[in-house]
């Protein structure tokens, strides 16, 4: 049979705001184009006439699941230019959003990993759940997805008096959901044989082409930020970083879900460590002249700011390093000799985010 | 484990013309600036000699009063745990250098956007098609300096 | 055997969860409560505003224009491009502008989410008519789910 | 005297397709109801609300309304005729096994002794028309769609005869009235497990659902061959498959489970619906379970473990007289 070229998305019920150009054979994908740019915004270029406290709610639109550790990096990166640190409890209260923040946004990656195969009920619970962390985020910040509350120098308010209990109480919950969803999709024949051997991407491979975050670790690399580099108060707790070896679609998905057991585990111990104290400084309008590239481990993998200043209110250049942009160059690789009802798979197993990619 | 001054004085002996400056800036980050036609030379021995294992980010900067663009690599090594940042200028009147994607396979989709974003050529590089600004777009590279966004 | 249950399982946590409440709450005939620090609209103190600027001039997405108004130079705030970033309230010298918990902006046109100084300053109507819900969390019954306050 | 005689011929005909009329009518607009609240349950989720005094029971009607009363987009490069036809030939003859099937002993549309070949062959029917389907929208999707249920029926077709053969030859009839009937004692689901379970398995397979409903697949073929039908040509499509599903739940149920056979304190045909709601609610319920299998896990589950599943199945009935347990004959 001669070779259909698909354009699977950008209107298309499973691919999200961009488009993967699939050249199929039968049912077999031979060659597979991301084709991405659907929701270019050119944050870069618009930091660059906003005052450094003004990029806090236009990063944030980066990836606005995830948008605290989103905007954990571009503050640090901000403050170790201008060279102040924060109080030790808004680094604390920084720390428990942003695993709070890495649970919701790996509970919205589960949702879409589960209806990829087709299963509508394991997009609804994960869905379900975090509304709960939503809940916990309007508490504290007043939003549900886009907060600005990390600002340059602290966070913007204090925790409400009542939000350890609630939060504990929200974790002690959802360590009974994860069960559940070990027993629905984990466990379960029919998603075992989807996911097994699916895309798979050897430790070498995955070095090579540059992947970041879950995906990486999916494959045996242990590489963290959070303990490479420990940026905030991260080298306080005792963590472990999940590693599986097998590199397919089930590890990476094993992965994630093992981050999220250890962000309960970081939560937990961040509130029972949490100091009093101011939650703010006062920060300059104005960075001195230099470069700085901090980096902190977002949900997707490690994202990194690039912030060149030349002495004035606003940055001279801002390069965001996203991870679903490093990611992306996994597409091409793992798209290719497979069956198409494994494209969405291999797809959400990767877990990118049109958004992250474009900017 | 090779330390961040290790790292700077091995390239410092080894490309004593190409470097134009290198320094340590803090714990784990190092700057270098080379001449652009000594850069794959030198990602090369970064991948081999010195353990820097992928790119994190490339891009591009246009520093005032100066005839050049900046072409900003960072590497980063998993074993060593440091970042470093590879400098190196590009005339503007004619902006090409070679791709560093032949060594790295992971600055392929890095170098498109920055040509896109730059106009910056990367010769040798295997596939530099429009990736995030739409196909018919025809004004000049806007992350350029000289492309101002209506106020 | 295994293999039996590892089928088995799904079908049986699926036929469980029929019986729990939903999380899905019937929105237009109940509304959600907000808690304390939920985003709303602005509120606007005309008695201690001095029409300086200030949140006009720090607002990242310029939602804020200053208009006259009772001969002073008053914030006028279009919801259409507003982020609720809260960076003007936190900016205002004089606290003269604060934020309310009102979250249902919702409107039929552009104009009208433009909302001028006088409409800022008169308070938001509380929610009636509908049963206001506070989202409570139980271990037993499901996810989250709403009770009747 | 003959006016009379007339009337009461018709009135005899019209109480005599009564329950199939109502069943082809019912079956789509109750079930998806009752398989959208069901799997909204599942989801935790409220489902239909609105419309109807009760939990939105009206909610189909209104969809019905809704795309009967939509425009009929028909793509420029498009077979017309076929494109057309094909909704409404694929919903009569998904209808159609429904004259023969027996809602009760003896209440029947048109009674013929080999009934479960014609409904066999009506089912078999139906993958032709959306092959034809699949060609004639001239999409890319609906092509590949097409395809997909040409394999999936050659994979099905098989095991869904085989594994009745076994309940055939136990009965010696092709007659659905005589296999219900010699289930009196005994279920042939409980005498013949494998039968009733590759039976089940294959049906799932020939209706398109959930995990096996591979020629739709949402995530990849946005919904396979129905791809460019839109208003009252995909309403059709939509009923005809939940026709297909109703029908197979029928037989599943008559075949295998007693069909009206029970208790005395509820009428036969209450037994029949009953039996059929619950097998139509399991299977519903495996949508809100299981994921969709791939192409190929679909092929071999098909040739590799229900034929064989099936011989086998074939071969213990055929033990079962020659041992001397024949509980039937």
């Amino acid at each position: 049979m001669a070779v259909l070229r698909i354009s699977w998305g950008p209107q298309h019920p499973a691919s999200g705001q961009m488009r993967i150009i699939l050249d199929v054979d039968g049912d077999i994908v031979v060659n597979a184009i991301p084709s991405v740019g659907y929701t270019h915004r050119s944050i870069e270029k618009l930091a660059e006439y906003r005052r450094y406290f003004q990029i806090v709610p236009l990063v944030e639109r980066i990836c606005n699941l995830d948008s605290f550790n989103v905007t954990l990096g571009y503050v640090q990166a901000v403050e170790e230019l201008m060279g102040i640190v924060p109080p030790e409890r808004a680094q604390f209260i920084r720390v428990i959003m942003s695993e709070l923040n890495r649970i919701t946004s790996h509970l919205y990656w589960l949702a879409l990993f589960g209806i990829m195969p087709g299963q509508p009920t394991m997009l609804m619970w994960p869905i379900a759940d975090r509304e709960l962390f939503l809940d916990l985020a309007e508490m504290v910040t007043g939003s549900r997805v886009t907060y600005s509350y990390f600002i340059i120098g602290g966070v913007r308010a204090d925790l409400p008096s009542d939000f350890p209990n609630r939060a504990l109480k929200t974790l002690d919950y959802f360590e009974k959901r994860l069960k559940v969803y070990d027993k629905m999709l984990y466990r379960s024949k029919l998603y075992e044989m989807r996911n097994r051997g699916v895309g798979i991407m050897k430790k070498a491979d995955a070095i090579n082409l540059g992947v970041v975050g879950p995906n990486l670790r999916g494959s045996g690399v242990k590489v963290d930020t959070r303990k490479d580099e420990p940026y905030q108060v991260y080298d306080r707790f005792e963590f472990e970083v999940p590693t599986e070896e097998v590199g397919d679609a089930e590890a990476r998905a094993k992965v994630r879900f093992h981050e999220m057991e250890q962000s309960i585990n970081i939560v937990r111990q961040a509130l029972g460590m949490l100091p009093e104290g101011p939650f703010q400084v006062k920060a300059p309008f104005r960075a001195p002249p230099g470069e700085v590239y901090k980096k902190v481990e977002a949900a997707r993998g490690e994202l990194g700011f690039y912030i060149v200043s030349d002495g004035t209110d606003k940055p001279y250049r801002l390069k965001i390093s996203s991870p679903s942009f490093r990611n992306l160059a996994a597409f091409p690789f793992l798209m290719k000799d497979v069956t198409m009802a494994d494209i969405p798979v291999i797809y959400f197993s990767l877990d990118p985010f049109p958004l992250d990619i474009d900017r | 484990m090779t330390s961040e001054t290790e790292i700077v004085e091995n390239l410092n002996s080894k490309f004593k013309e190409a470097i134009v400056d290198a320094n340590v800036q803090r714990k784990a980050r190092v700057i270098i600036t080379a001449k652009k036609d000594k850069v794959l030379d030198i990602a090369s021995h970064l991948k081999k000699e010195l353990n820097f294992d992928f790119v994190v980010s490339v891009c591009g900067l246009e520093m005032p009063q100066e005839d050049a663009f900046t072409v900003v690599y960072h590497f980063w090594s998993i074993s060593n745990k440091i970042l470093l940042t590879l400098k190196t200028k590009v005339p503007k009147e004619s902006p090409e250098m070679l791709s560093l994607t032949p060594i790295f396979e992971s600055a392929n989709w890095h170098e498109r956007e920055t040509h896109e974003m730059w106009g910056i050529k990367f010769s040798n590089h295997p596939d530099l098609s429009r990736l995030l600004l739409p196909e018919d777009w025809s004004e000049k590279p806007p992350q350029r300096k000289d492309f101002t966004l209506p106020r | 055997m295994g293999l039996v249950s590892e089928i088995l399982t799904p079908l049986y946590q699926a036929f469980e969860h029929i019986f729990r409440r939903t999380f899905t709450i019937k929105y237009p005939y109940v509304a959600l409560k907000p808690t304390e620090r939920t985003l709303g609209r602005h509120i606007l103190d005309p008695s201690k505003c001095i029409g300086c600027g200030l949140c006009a001039n720090s607002c990242p997405t310029k939602a804020i224009e200053l208009v006259e108004w009772k001969e002073k130079k008053h914030p006028q705030i279009d919801y259409g491009r507003c982020v609720f970033c809260e960076i003007c309230v936190s900016m205002c010298p004089k606290g003269a502008l604060g934020i309310t918990s009102a979250y249902e902006l919702a409107a039929y046109d552009k104009a009208s989410l433009v909302y001028s100084p006088e409409q800022l300053s008169v308070p938001p109507k509380p929610i009636e008519g509908r049963k206001i819900v506070s989202v409570r969390f139980y271990e037993r019954r499901g996810a989250a789910h709403a009770e009747v306050k | 005297m003959e006016f009379l005689a007339i009337v009461n011929l018709i009135i005899d005909a019209i109480v005599k397709i009564l329950p199939a009329v109502l069943f082809m009518i019912g079956f789509p607009l109750l079930g998806v109801w009752y398989e959208r609240k069901l799997l909204a349950r599942v989801m935790l989720r409220i489902g239909p609300l609105h419309v109807g005094k009760y939990a939105g029971v009206l909610q189909l009607i209104a969809d019905f309304m809704k795309l009967a009363a939509k425009e009929i987009i028909i793509p420029t490069k498009a077979n017309k005729n076929i494109f057309i036809a094909a909704p409404i030939v694929a919903t009569i003859v998904a209808a159609l096994p429904l004259a023969v099937i027996p809602f009760d002993g003896n209440w029947v549309v048109y009674r013929f002794d080999l009934n479960l070949l014609f409904v066999f062959a009506m089912a078999s029917l139906i993958p032709l028309i959306i092959l034809l389907t699949g060609w004639a929208s001239y999409n890319k999707y609906s092509f590949i769609g097409g395809l997909r249920v040409i394999f999936q029926m050659l994979a099905y077709e098989i095991p869904l005869v085989l594994s009745v053969l076994g309940v055939v030859i136990l009965t010696q009839s092709f007659d659905l009235i005589k296999i219900c009937n010699a289930q009196s004692k005994i279920w042939f689901g409980l005498l013949q497990p494998l039968g009733l379970l590759v039976f089940y398995i294959a049906s799932i397979a020939e209706v398109e659902r959930m995990p096996f409903d591979i020629p739709t697949a949402e995530q990849e073929l946005v919904i396979g061959w129905q791809t460019e039908y839109s208003g009252i040509l995909f309403g059709l499509f939509m009923m005809a498959n939940y026709i297909s599903f109703g029908i197979h739940s029928l037989l599943i149920t008559i075949i295998f489970l007693g069909g009206w056979l029970g208790p005395s304190f509820l009428p036969p045909m209450a037994w029949l619906l009953l039996k059929t709601a619950i097998v139509a609610t399991l299977t519903m319920m495996f949508r809100g379970t299981y994921p969709r299998v791939r192409m190929d896990q679909l092929l071999r589950l098909g040739w590799r473990i229900l034929i064989p599943l099936a011989l086998i199945n074939i071969l213990l009935t055929l033990l079962i007289p020659t041992i001397g347990l024949g509980v039937v004959t």
